[in-house]
Order: structure tokens, then C-alpha cells, then sequence
């Protein structure tokens, strides 16, 4: 395999036998009905019995498919259409099967619910490593702060949770839970305890990002970075090997809960997905049905996309519509109900494992249902306007630092990239409260809406009305804002440039990292911020006509936590201009239809807002940024190229394109055939009636011809450069005393897509979309003139849009 | 034991007239967790009882310790393993390979191209359970290896 | 128009200027961008300014699109590939004179607003719609019993509204309201005042349902039926002028009051969905981006019944993801994300409307959140069994019944029918109180749970722990039956077998008629018997071991409200076969996420169990049976045969097929042409290089070839019926002293979609389903062979199916 | 008046000890709505107040009663100008359109074909308002006409 994962022409990879999942063991396991190519120098072959399996296949070489036709190669595109005929087959193979015994009968009612099953077994599985990570993630990041004597286990919450020497003012503080300069120096306050606790936090941290860091590059380079790029990319039909793999399911678990637990500015929800999807791709491999099918595989792999969103916010639905709006390519309504089920199963199973004490599946689980006033909307709007300016800088920010570590020097220093990283934010991170704390706590706290039962500096206002004791306390009125809930405000401030400074530098490390919860942070801050100062103009500005009317002295009517929930959902639009699924699944963190309008809005502007500002979404701008073969679906094609344009040959030989390569049905020699395919770097070659004429008959992979040749030529006896290669049917008669002809039809395309050379592009493009090709032949009044593949589209997608064409590195 | 740590019913108290804030925390069913039998030693008198009550929120709770303490052990020896793993690769596994010859040549191959790949099946094809491990193990780290000059060298992909 | 509709050789069809909506009026307004065909024998020509009109257009015949080239026939198919290039052709125009000017600029932007301005139009009118429509309904049903006297207006519950006279056990009886006994005879008890109640509340339905089937047939016959499956097939393309009108609106929306109203057993949920998608084409023609955009006026329409779902029943969510899983055809991201704010829009109109007063958008809203037990899967699944069971009947009890209604003499008393299905509804309906309800109050009662509150016969339970007044109320134990209840469960019984029998009757009759509320009312009763039933054994076995652990005395622990909900789930999903979207309406209904495992256990059964019985749900098999050209996305077509196996004329000549009529590019005169086009029957032709070579160059459809000859012969000098007719490019040169050569390249299509005759069928229907093709060439080696359209597709796959392939009627 | 029947808050309570289950209703801003406001007669001695009032439901409920008035006026206006205009097409109509024989042709040639539509076109053409008003009225007759055919004659769609 070494260095051949970028071009066409080798088919002999090392891990055919292995679709998109590493390779060690699985050959052990599953070896007897995986597509395995025979023969000595075509790479691995199954370790068991291998010798009489290949005896066994020779008897009907020439009636079955020759092994290893019909898969691909590494960084390669699937043909959609090929797959889903392949899986039909077998549907109807096993339908005419069912009606001879009882037993193919079971067999047929098996395979329709292993489906199902294969939902269940991944929803139960992620549940559990959500639930998994979740519980870790909690411990390790409280263990920089402290340990706990009851049980080293326990984090700081736990620790204190049956502890009756909690006070009201703090919570959390018992006698069990020991700081670290508690246990080293004794003392609990005082410089040479915050110092010691600086220190150890410090420490910790960037024990975790190396730790993390290493492990990632020693066992499972891909499980860096948030894989929701690269997923898209999968879903759409590219091939990455081992990207979804055992060592990188396993990889990612772990080291997503010490890039959590070190600190840095990074979330866990996009890895999630990540994680879901690995876990599908391990789960597929224990039923036939999907393993060999890479269409089928990515319907279970959408579905896996939906679990993960729904384990990360707990919202089934929103996860659903993630998968179906953001990630997904081909997305069929079975799809849809399969998806669901799934995630429900997983949210199902978190919830069972409740890791956060709460029988919620999330922290900042949102349980306030103040309403809200129509003018309220202007500030929503203005925080979608934040939010989508933020997203817009963000991605040209981010984008601009990954360039320069995909192209300079930095690239080179991954693990001290890490550290220095780390070490700047647990620095700076520690003297601030809000930063301190992680991400999701940060953000349950300012969703919060402040009652009487609150302590936090956040609800810090002055009481001045004492005798509404009788109101439940979710009713209480807007009060003036006290001295904590000021230098709260100050902190938040600093906290909010400390998360939009080190996110542009987190994300993209080569540690898993999430960028919803970063992105939400941002926005949370700066919602409360905008909402408490709201809450006070109206509290000290009652009597402006502004408020008159709806916000008079005594009403409850701002309510913070709303702000900062909208502004969370602002960011989290305007960085990956996520839409509906966003807004449902914020939805389901309330659980109340009454703030889907705010919500809404905000979405809605900072969509708009940033659209205006760039038009790609984080993940587009990455997956543009590596150059993956994606073919966006919600980008409209809209210049006024014809299929003649696009091409090769272009039309009249022009730029030195070299001559289309085409194969005769019948006339060519196999030494022929040969120089043809070894003198090119051409994937597939279309078969002609002559070369005369030009008339189509059908075309061949280059992957599958070598393969069927080789085949031939160390089994079929008799075949030599001179035999003749024939693709008719009924094959000519064979010349005596010849050499025997090579009969290649069983390999050959019947059927390709073509177009004629005067279709517009967008319609070319539409077709490569919806039906998923790989290739399209191009023909002018039927004569063949040219080929376009997919990567020609991108390259011209590319060109169009003044981009160079040669970013697209994949085919 | 595990019942006894793993429920609790706390009542959190707010401010009430010159009473502050309080909490109360006690293992207890979940049919019995209100605030008249949680705040034990009542801070008001029982005309005002009622009201205190109104304004003080019980929950309860049920976490699973077991669950914790077993996730918590699995991960961090999972974690030491690996690392473990880890370091054997970096620093003990070369020393070992030095002595035979064909793995190191696979180990060394990363910028040749076109090597017959017998070698490696003829680890693959290893007739005990041992070499086969082996030459999985081999082809793994061979895979990882391609990972990683894609990832962190050549810069092709996750950046 | 007379008699033509159904077959395709007349092209000049009076209202092609006014696609799909009604004519009146319509003309008049729009008459001056909408594209008109000219001269005299073509129908109706627009009535301003008609002359000066042609004359100025004649300048530019030849550069630009001769008028009416381009439209569609009703009861024909788009093409949504031409539909949509046209679209892009026009943002592309937009945008390149946006760069010339301030006001193109500010046209552009509008432009692209007007988009969300549509979407905003449509939930505002939707929504008033629905509200006036729950407003009267729930009047005119109170009306059948009484009248209020504080003014006539008011419903029973509103008329008693303010009064104090109300009491714990009859809380709607005041003295107000006057039954019509107490009106006519002065007596309010005895049998006397219930004969005068129960013949009035007969006279009334009759002639609400006399009212209502009379207006469908004077003034709107197309607003009968749910109109769900004729929405669908719109949407997947077809032409159904005046089927989305204006009278079609109004008159729907006016007789489904009076049908609600008349007690037959129909609910209003699927009318609404027509009603919604009427205001969207209506609303449509303010719009020219959409008016005059096929493709585009479908994706409006796709909102539109999303948002009709939303008003139904208050789910928004759940309406895009009906619209998406149950009705759309072409749901890009796009119209995704718009319908979601449609829906919403809607579903706040309806709310500030407030039509039941309860601040909720449905009447059978679920507010308890008991808690359930897995134990409790069990019976749940046995509703969805039931569901299932009751679907898959009921569908095959009323197809059986329409086709009879349809084919028999039946058929010719529409209104007679009505009469007489109404007389025996009402007759049978007033002694039983749970029939006689409306069914949205009838389920809104099953769904209810019994709280000390409540005083209805469904909650007379015996209060045994008289004690246990601190708890509150939601949390009652299990008690044991009253008389009462024992009373209700007979008459709910009763009333089961009713709903059963009577909707097979009345869904498919000619007023407008949903079927969810029925369908929802039959399985509520089930769950509601089952859920009492489970209760009663759970309270008198309660030391059974299936009981114990969860279920002690004095526990609440099963909720017979619950069961109806999801009886109800399980007996809509039966019938409708709907899957994610139901269960999120019905998450919706709840808000909560803890219900959402029961609903989708009793939906997964339901439609498992509707599956083996019958493939097709209700909608699908009203398209069947009225043979609309529907192609089902869902439906796998699973049969092995070939492109040359379909297409016409089929391979060898065999069947007697006429043979494949094409146009060569050059050298056919135009009699010749006219004597090819008028001998067939075509709706398009193939133009080949020569008739020997018969290589492709393009396609010519039969529409407008007429439309452009029968211009040029009236507008173009020396068009005689010698002249040549020419489409290639450059053409030839003109023949001296011959007459003028016709040049119409313009209207070929250079891109027609071919395939080879080697591919699988399974391959060309994925093809038209995903491309929304109309036909498809056929060739082998270049050469054409044949041509497949939609209806040969249908056709074969009628055949397939064992069905008559001449069930499909229209193009 | 409207704020006075607009509003209410209504309070149901259920039956008590030796007390039967009450409805207490009166018009009240949102603010007072409570059992202790509503409930007037107080039925039980003040120190069961609390615990009565616990099992009492008050809810504040809006409605617009000139809506539902507006409301169900149109609507009736509406459907009785329908039947009118019914009544009117089915009954007068055909005795006036007697004499107007072009008319009449159309309106007879249901199953006559290929009449050249001249006289439609005439029709439409008309320059006073009142003229197109009539052609656009007799050609939705005709749209009409033919839906009817449609459906209910030849039962080809919604049946």
C-alpha cells in the first residue's frame, strides 16, 4: 500500500478483504464471505484456508464473478447505482430462495430484521460510550482540581452527594473531596494553595493533551479532529480505509475524554458522531448484508450520524434531522425510521446509564418556561447578527490557521502544537471562573434561570421585596443586579475573548475535537451578557414606552437564561449553519414549543448574516481545505457550462489532453489491450462497436479488467498476448489454431450513464448528485466523444469559482 | 451498602425571613422524600411550616456508584495499557526487531515502492496461532504507519 | 376542453394560461406575463390587449420562445428537469442584470425574498383558515343539540362561559344554553324532549351533510375526498388544473365545517392539508417566480402541506416530517427549512387565534406525564397488533367499497348516498353518548387520565382512600370500577364497533372527508377498553408476580389515558402507514419525551403487522385505484427485467406496436411532418440524423412542435406544406426558388436522457424517481431502438404486480 | 364590556372530606387568579384552607368572544349567498340563458366535440367590464361542467 492511495493504478491494496475497517483480526474473523482476491501477489489473502478455497472457486470462473471485481480501492468513489443493483440481486436471490425451504424461509425473515437488530446493537453501543465518556470526562476534569478520599472514583459532585456538610452557599464543598493543595501543602486558602492548585490544574492539563496527543499518533492518526468533515465525505461515497476502524473507535473514546478533560476549548459532540459512526461501521461487519455492500453500509452509517447527535443533546429528533439536513447524501425514507429508532435506543440507554445523576442526558438540560415578549425579538435578532458574524470571522479564521498548518512548518510539531496550546489555556484559563469550569458546566450555568433557590454569583441580585414568599419561585420579579453578579459580568467578559481567541487555534489540533460546545459557550456568554443587561435597563427603565405595558416594576419579564440560549444557538448557526435539525434539537432541550420563535430567529438571521459573509459552513470550508471528492447537494450549480466543456478530451483536442482511450468489442489483441490500460492512468475504458465508428457498447474498470486479465492469464490455459479479447455477444467464433479468445463481457458495463454533449452542466451535476456515478460517457449524436468523472466536476466546480482545480486531490 | 449511598432526597432551602439558605440531604424512598420529612430540625414554627415548605424544592436522586467505580477502572487501565503498549512499541519493540532481518525490512520499507510483498504472506500464511498474530499485528502497524504519514506528514487529510 | 382531457393530441386546452388554479378572474388579473399562446383557434387568449400583444411579440418569433412553447396539458406530467433548468436560467438572468442597476439590484434581492414572504402569506391564511374552521365547526356540532341564548354564536362551552350556574358534575349546563326540547316543548327531561333532541339533532346533520354535498356538486366537485392522494400525485408532477383553486379553497373549506358538523365519522385533518396547499397556489400567483415555475410552485405546495399537518394538530415538527416521509416528492434542504417556518407561522396564527380557549391548538392535547413500565410494552404491542390489523381491513373494506362506488350504479347517486349514510350515522349515533360527541372531544376524553378533577363517567372509580388528600392529584392510585365506568366501557364498545363499520362508508364520499380522527377514534376506544381493562386486573390481582415489583396496592401505576394515545397511534399508523412523523406528532401532542418508546413500539407493530396484510397504505391505494401516475419512492421495484423489455415499440417488433415515429434533422418536409404527427398519437418525437442511421440528435415533444408550426404557418411568410423542416445547426442552405426552410432547433431538446437497452428497469425507475423524468430514450450501440415514458413504467409495473396495467389512465 | 366576558379564571374544586366537588368561576386579571381569591364561601374552617386549596385547579383562561361572533357571522354569510347563488343557477338561470342561443349552445355541448370556440373567444374578448365578467363566469361554468363530468360521472379521479 505504500504510497499508492492517491493514484488509480494499483489494484492490488493490501486490505480489500477489509471495507473502511482496519484490518487486523477482522480477516480471522470473517474471512470465508468476504470478496477476497486470489491469487499469490494480490496482496493479503485470507489466512484460512486459503489454497482449497482458490481450488474451489477455479471451477466456475468463468460463470461467477471473478473475486475482488467489484470493489474498490482506497481514496476512491463508489458507484452508487452498481451497489444498490448488487444489494436488489441479492434481495431477490434470497426472495426466490424463501419459497423452496423452511430454512431459507428463516433465513429471508433474518436477514429483513437484521436491519433492525444492527440498529439496536448501535444504539445500545453508543449509548454506552456516551455514557462512558460522559462519566470519565467528569472525573478527569474535576481530578485537576482535586481527588476525592471516599473513592478515588467519585467526582467532585459525587463525591459530596451524600454528604450533609454541604451549605447552601457552597454546594459542593465537603470534607471527602480533598483539593490538591489540601492534600500537598494542607492548607486550603491563601496564595501557596492557589498556587499549588494553579500548578497541579496546569500539570494535569497537559498530561491529558499528551497523553492524548501521543496516543492518537502512535495507534490512530485518523481519530484527530472532529470527523464530521470526513464523515460527510464517507456518506457521500468516498472510501477511506481504517477511518472508521476498531483501533480508531477505541482510539477516539479515549483520548476525546483527555482532550475534554485537559481543558482546552473543544466540545465532545462532534467526535460523538464520529464515535456512533465507528461503532456502526464494527457493528456492520457481523452481518453480511452490510458488510459487503459499501450503499448499504452508508445507510447505517447516516443512521449512526443521527445516534450520534442524539447521545450528545439528547434529542432523538434533532439527531434525525442532523444526519438528514447536514450529514447525509443519500438519505432514503427507510433510512429516516431506522435512524430514529436507533437514536431512541441510544438515548434510551444513556439515559439508563444516567451519567449526570439528573435522568437527564445532558448538563444543561433547560427547565425554565418564562415567556417571552414580542419586542424581545430585536435583541434575539441582534444576537443571530453576533452569531453569524462570529461563525463567518471563525471559519476564515480557523481556516486560515489550519492552511498554514496543512503548508508551513507548524504542521510538523503536532504534539508540541498540543502542549503549547494546552499550556496557554490552562494558564490562562484557571484565574477565571468561567473559564475554569468546562465547557458544558459553563454553559448549564448561564442557561440557567436564576430562583431563589440559586447561589451563584450569576444570581447574585439584590432582594428587596422579602414578603413574596407565597410565589412559587420561578415567578420572581426582575431585581436590580448586585456587587458578585457585577464582577460575574467583568469575568464572563474576559471569558467570552478567552473562548472566541483559543477556539480559532483548538479546533483542528490533532486531538478529537467537538466545536458545538466551544461555539455554544461563545454564544451563551454572550447572550446572558446581553440578557442581563437587558434585565437591568428594564428593571431602572420601567417607565420608557419601550417597556410600558409589558415589563412593569414587579413583572418577571427578561429572563437571561433565554438569552443565553438563543445566542448559544446563534453561534452554533452561524458556524455550522445548521438549521431546523438546530432548532430541534434545542427544542428538545426545552421541551416546549414557546421558544421555537426566538430560537428561530436567531437561527435565521445568523444563517443569513453569515451566508452573506462567506458561504460555506466549517465543515465545507475543511472538507474544501483537504480537497475531498464532495459534491455538495445544497450548492446549486448555476454557470452556463455544457457537458462538452467539462469533458475529456474537450471537445476539438484541445490543451494537449491525450486521446480518449477506448477498447474495441471485438479485434484487439490482450497485448494490446494491455499497452492500452498500462499506458494510461484512466479508470474505466468505454468499449466501442470499432473505432470507426464509435458507436458505445459499454464500459470497463480499469480495476476490473487488470483483475479479470491476471485472472485469466494464471487459470485460463492457453491465453497469451495474441489471444483476441472479446467483449460481444454472442462472441465471434473462435479462430482456429489461435490461441484462445479472452471473453470479457461478464466484466463489462451494459448499461453506463451517458449524456449528450450538448446537456448543461447543472443537469450533469444534478445527475452525478441524486444518482450517486462515478463516471458519465459523453456521446454527440451517438458516437462516443468523451468521459466526464466526477472529479472533473469538482475540478470544474473548482475552476468556476476562480478556486484551483488542483485542490481536489481525490478521485 | 449500595442502597443506602445510592439514593438521596435533598431539599434545598432558600433564604426564608432571617433563616438563610440550607440544604438538606438524606437517603430516604422515593415516597417519602418531601420537605416535611427531610428538614428535620424545622427552623420555623409550625404555623409557618407550610409556607417555609412551599418554597423549598426536594429531589430525589438515584445514582448507580457501582457504575462509576467500574467505568472509572476500566477506563484508566485501558489508558494504562495503551500507554504501556506505547511505550514497548517506541522504545523496546526496535531493539527486539534488530535480529530479524525480514520484519525490519517491512519496518524500514516506508519510501520504497514495488517490494514484493512475499514476505508478509508468508507471515500471513503463518501456520500457528502465534504467527498469525503476528503478521496481523504487523499488517496493523503497517496500516498505522500509512495513517500517519498521511495524516501528520504528508498533511492529505484532518487538517 | 370537452372530453379531451385524458388523451394527449389536443394541445389548444382553454386554460393553459392559468396553470393548475382555477380560470375566473384569473385572467383577467395576470394575463400580462403569463405565457399565452396566440392566434385565434388556441382557447382562450388573454382578454387584454390581445392584438397589440401578438403583434409585438411577432418581431421576435424566431429568437425568442414562441409563446405556449413549454407548457403543460391538463392531466399531463412535468418535466422536472426542464422546470428546473428554467428556474436556474432565471436566477442566472436575475443575477447578471442585478450587477447593471440599483433597481435590478433591489428586484433581486426581492427576489430572493419572495420566497419567505410566500411562506409567511401561507401560514397566515392557513392558520385563519384552520381557525375559522375549528371555530364554526365546533358550533355548528353544538348546534345539532341547542342554542345559546346570550347569543347565537356561541358554541355550548362558550355560552356558559361566565356563568356561575355551573356545577362539579354537569359543567356545561347553565341556563343559556337551551337544548331545542327545552326550546320547542319546554320541557328539558322525559321522553318527549328526547324525542324532539333526537329528531333535531337528525334533521340538522341531514341537512348540514344535504348543504355540503350539494355545494361540492354545484360549485367545487374537486373539493371532495381528503385530497391527500391527488396532493401527492401532484406533487410527484402531475397536472391537475382546478384541482388547487380558488372555489376548490373556498367551498372546501366551507363544506368541511358542514361535514364535521353533520357527525359523519370524518375528521378534518386531511382536508386541511388541501386547504393549506389551495392557499399556496393561490397565494402562488402573486408571485411570478413561482406562478409560472412548475418545479418550484411544487416545493411551495410541499410546505404548504406540512403546514396544513401543523394546524391540524399543533405540530409543526411533525407536519414538515409528514410532508416529507407521507406527501413530498422533491423535498430539497431548502424547502425543508422553509416549511418548518410555514408551519410555524401557522401554528402561532392558530394559537392567537386560540379557537378552543385553551390556549392549545388541538382539542385532545395530553397533559399527564404518569410514568410507564417496560412491563406495559407488552399490551401496548397488542394495540399495535390491533392497529395493524384494523388498517390493513379497513383499507381493503373501503377500496373494495369505492371501486364498487366507482364502477357500479352506486356511483350515480352521490348525493342520495350522503343522505343516506348520514341518516343512518345520525339515527345510529344520538343514543350513544360517546358516539354522539364530536370524535376530536370523544378522544380528547379517552386521552384523558381521571384525576380527582374530573367528573365524566370514565373516571367513576370508587374512592376507597378517602385519606389521602395532601398528595396531589395526579398522583391517585389504581382504584376499582364504578358503575359508572362499567356503563361507559359498553357504550364504548358500542361505539367502537360504530366507528369500525360506518368509516369504511363514509371515507370516499363526495364531501370532504379525513380520515385521521376516525382512525384515531377507533384505536383511543381499543386502548381506552384495554387500559381500563389492564388497570382493573393490575387493582384486583395485584399480587400476581407479572405485577408485583411494580405495581403494588395503592400505586399509580398504569394510565389508561396512555393506552388510548397509543392505541390510537397504532390504529392512524395502520392505516396510513406512517412512521417517524406520526410518532412526532404525537410527541408534540404530549411535549414530553418519556412516551415516545410506546408510541413507537405500537407504530413499528402496527405497520408491520398493516405490511403482511397489505403493501399499501389508504393514500396508495386511492392513487392505484383512481390510476393516477404516481410513482411510489418508497416501493422497491424488484423484478429483473430490462430497458428493451418496456419501451415501445418493443424489441423485435412483437405486439403489434406501431413503429418508433421519428423526425430526421433535415430533409422532411412539413406535410410530411404533420402527416407523421397527425397519424399518431405521440407525445413526442425523436429526431434521428437519418432514418437509416437513426443515431440520436434530440427529442421534439409533440406539444410544442404543433405550437410552433401553427405559428410559423400563420406568422412567417411562404410556410407552405413543401417546405423543409430543419433542426440542425448550422442548417443547410436554403434550396433556391424552394419556400422557406422552417428552423425549429429552437424547440429540441439537444439533452434527452437515454439509456441503454441492456439496462435493468430497477436502474430507469430509480432514474425517473430521482430525476422526475417524463421519457426516456432507448438505444443499443448508438442507435435508437425505442422510447419508455412514465406511464409504460406504471404500466409494466401493474404488470408486474399481476394488476391491470390498463388501470393507469392519465400521462 | 369585552374585558368583562373575556376573561375568567376558573377554579374546580374536587370533592372534600364530607364536601362535594364545586366549580367556582368569576372574571379576575391573570394576577389574582388563586383558589384563595376565587374560592369565595370559603366551604371549610380556616386552618383546612391550605389543604383545600392544595386539591383545587385554578386556571386563567382568555377568549374573544367578538372573534367567534365575527367569526361565525361570515361564515354563515357566506354559505347563505352560496345556496343563494345555487338556488339561482339551478332554477333561473337556465330560464333566462333560453334566449340567448349561443349560450345555450354552450352550455349543451357536453358531449359535443370539436366546436371551433369562436363564440367563447367572442365572449372574451368583450370590451365593457360586464361582458368579460359574463365570459369569465361562463367559462368557469364550463371548468366547472367538466370537474363535474370528472368526478362524478365518469368516476376517473376521487372516487
Amino acid at each position: 500500500m505504500e504510497n499508492s492511495g492517491f493514484c488509480n493504478d494499483n489494484y492490488n491494496s493490501g486490505t480489500s478483504d477489509d471495507d473502511m475497517v482496519d484490518i487486523s483480526g477482522a480477516t480471522l474473523d470473517f474471512s470465508d464471505d468476504v470478496p477476497q482476491i486470489e491469487g499469490d501477489h494480490f496482496g493479503a489473502v485470507s489466512s484460512s484456508g486459503g489454497v482449497t478455497n482458490g481450488q474451489a472457486k477455479l471451477m466456475d470462473l468463468l460463470d461467477e464473478a471473478v473475486p475482488g471485481v467489484g470493489t474498490y480501492e482506497d481514496f476512491n468513489t463508489i458507484d452508487w447505482v452498481r451497489e444498490k443493483s448488487k444489494d436488489r440481486d441479492r434481495h431477490r436471490e434470497i426472495a426466490i430462495k424463501s419459497k423452496q425451504s423452511y430454512w431459507a424461509l428463516l433465513h429471508s425473515v433474518n436477514d429483513a430484521f437484521s436491519g433492525w437488530l444492527l440498529m439496536l446493537c448501535i444504539g445500545l453501543m453508543s449509548g454506552a460510550l456516551a455514557g462512558l465518556i460522559d462519566i470519565t470526562a467528569h472525573w478527569m476534569t474535576d481530578l485537576k482540581e482535586g481527588v476525592c478520599l471516599d473513592g478515588f472514583w467519585f467526582n467532585h459532585e459525587h463525591c459530596c452527594w451524600t454528604s450533609k456538610e454541604t451549605t447552601f452557599h457552597e454546594r459542593d464543598k465537603c470534607p471527602q473531596w480533598r483539593s490538591w493543595a489540601e492534600l500537598m501543602v494542607g492548607v486550603s486558602e491563601g496564595a501557596p494553595a492557589y498556587i499549588v492548585n494553579y500548578l497541579m490544574y496546569v500539570c494535569w492539563a497537559l498530561l491529558f493533551a499528551f497523553l492524548a496527543v501521543s496516543l492518537v499518533r502512535a495507534f490512530a492518526p485518523y481519530a484527530c479532529g472532529s470527523g464530521i468533515p470526513e464523515i460527510k465525505t464517507i456518506l457521500s461515497g468516498f472510501i477511506i480505509r481504517g477511518y472508521l476502524g476498531k483501533w480508531t473507535l477505541m482510539i477516539k473514546t479515549i483520548t476525546l475524554v483527555l482532550a475534554v478533560s485537559s481543558g482546552l476549548s473543544l466540545g465532545k459532540e462532534g467526535p460523538l458522531v464520529h464515535v456512533a459512526c465507528c461503532c456502526a461501521n464494527v457493528l456492520c461487519h457481523l452481518f453480511a448484508k452490510y458488510r459487503l455492500n459499501e450503499a448499504k453500509k452508508r445507510e447505517v452509517l447516516s443512521a449512526a450520524a443521527a445516534v450520534g447527535v442524539s447521545v450528545a443533546f439528547g434529542a432523538p429528533i434533532g439527531g434525525v434531522l442532523f444526519s438528514l439536513e447536514e450529514v447525509s447524501y443519500y438519505f432514503p425514507l427507510k433510512t429516516l425510521w431506522r435512524s430514529f429508532f436507533a437514536a431512541l435506543v441510544a438515548a434510551f440507554t444513556l439515559r439508563s446509564i444516567n451519567p449526570f445523576g439528573n435522568s437527564r442526558l445532558v448538563l444543561f438540560y433547560v427547565e425554565f418556561h418564562a415567556p417571552w415578549h414580542l419586542l424581545e425579538l430585536a435583541p434575539f435578532v441582534l444576537l443571530g447578527v453576533f452569531g453569524g458574524i462570529w461563525g463567518a470571522l471563525f471559519i476564515r479564521a480557523n481556516i486560515a490557521w489550519c492552511r498554514r498548518r496543512k503548508t508551513t512548518r507548524l504542521g510538523r510539531y503536532p504534539v508540541l502544537e498540543v502542549v503549547a496550546v494546552t499550556l496557554a489555556t490552562a494558564v490562562l484559563a484557571f484565574p477565571n471562573e468561567y473559564t475554569r469550569m468546562s465547557g458544558s458546566e459553563l454553559i448549564s450555568e448561564l442557561f440557567n434561570d436564576c430562583s431563589l433557590l440559586d447561589s451563584s454569583k450569576l444570581c447574585d441580585y439584590v432582594n428587596q421585596d422579602a414578603a413574596n414568599i407565597t410565589k412559587p419561585s420561578n415567578e420572581l420579579p426582575d431585581r436590580p443586579a448586585g456587587a458578585g453578579l457585577h464582577s460575574a459580568l467583568w469575568q464572563l467578559s474576559l471569558a467570552l475573548l478567552f473562548k472566541m481567541v483559543l477556539t480559532v487555534f483548538t479546533f483542528g489540533m490533532k486531538v478529537p475535537s467537538g466545536l458545538f460546545i466551544p461555539s455554544m459557550a461563545v454564544g451563551a456568554i454572550a447572550g446572558r451578557l446581553l440578557g442581563v443587561g437587558m434585565e437591568q435597563l428594564a428593571y431602572y427603565h420601567h417607565d420608557w414606552p419601550l417597556f410600558k405595558g409589558w415589563c412593569s416594576q414587579g413583572a418577571d419579564c427578561i429572563t437571561p437564561g433565554l438569552y443565553a440560549m438563543v445566542g448559544a444557538t446563534a453561534c452554533l448557526g452561524g458556524v455550522t449553519r445548521m438549521t431546523v435539525s438546530l432548532v430541534v434539537i434545542m427544542f428538545e432541550l426545552t421541551g416546549g414549543l414557546e421558544y421555537i420563535v426566538p430560537l428561530m430567529a436567531a437561527t435565521m438571521t445568523s444563517k443569513w448574516v453569515a451566508d452573506a459573509l462567506g458561504r460555506e459552513g466549517i465543515y465545507e470550508a475543511h472538507i474544501r481545505l483537504n480537497g475531498y471528492p464532495f459534491l455538495e447537494a445544497k450548492e446549486e450549480f448555476g454557470h452556463k457550462t455544457l457537458a462538452m466543456d467539462v469533458m475529456r478530451p474537450r471537445a476539438g483536442g484541445r490543451r494537449g489532453d491525450p486521446p480518449l482511450a477506448t477498447l474495441s468489442q471485438e479485434g484487439m489483441t490482450l497485448g494490446e489491450v494491455e499497452a492500452l490500460v498500462g499506458g494510461t492512468k484512466f479508470s474505466g475504458f468505454p468499449v466501442v462497436v470499432s473505432q470507426e465508428s464509435q458507436r458505445l457498447v459499454g464500459l470497463v474498470l480499469r480495476r476490473d479488467l487488470l483483475i479479470s486479465i491476471d485472472n485469466s492469464r494464471k487459470h485460463q490455459e492457453g491465453v497469451v498476448s495474441a489471444s483476441r479479447v472479446v467483449f460481444s455477444d454472442p462472441p465471434p467464433p473462435q479462430v482456429e489454431n489461435g490461441p484462445p479468445d479472452l471473453k470479457l463481457r461478464s466484466i463489462l458495463d451494459l448499461s453506463p450513464f451517458t449524456v449528450t454533449d450538448h446537456t448543461p452542466m447543472e443537469i450533469v451535476v444534478d445527475i452525478f448528485r441524486k444518482l450517486g456515478l462515478r463516471q458519465c460517457l459523453v456521446t454527440h449524436n451517438g458516437r462516443l466523444l468523451g468521459i466526464i468523472t466526477k472529479k472533473d466536476i469538482l475540478k470544474h466546480m473548482a475552476q468556476m469559482a476562480n478556486r484551483d482545480p488542483d485542490s481536489i486531490l481525490f478521485n | 451498602n449500595k442502597n443506602f449511598e445510592d439514593v438521596r432526597c435533598k431539599c434545598i432551602c432558600p433564604p426564608y425571613r432571617n433563616i438563610s439558605g440550607n440544604i438538606y440531604n438524606r437517603n430516604v424512598s422515593q415516597k417519602d422524600c418531601n420537605c416535611l420529612h427531610i428538614v428535620d430540625p424545622m427552623p420555623v414554627p409550625g404555623h409557618d411550616v407550610e409556607a417555609y415548605c412551599l418554597l423549598c424544592e426536594c429531589k430525589y436522586e438515584e445514582r448507580s456508584s457501582n457504575t462509576i467505580k467500574v467505568t472509572i477502572i476500566i477506563y484508566l487501565s485501558v489508558v494504562g495499557s495503551l500507554v504501556l503498549y506505547m511505550l514497548f512499541l517506541l522504545l523496546i519493540d526496535p531493539l527486539i526487531r534488530k535480529h530479524q532481518p525480514y520484519t525490519q525490512q517491512l519496518h524500514n520499507e516506508e519510501d520504497a515502492e514495488d517490494i514484493p510483498p512475499q514476505a508478509e504472506d508468508a507471515l500471513d500464511r503463518g501456520s500457528t496461532v502465534l504467527e498469525r498474530v503476528e503478521g496481523a499485528q504487523q499488517r496493523w502497524k503497517k496500516q498505522v504507519q500509512e495513517q500517519r504519514k498521511t495524516v501528520f506528514d504528508r498533511h492529505k487529510m484532518l487538517s
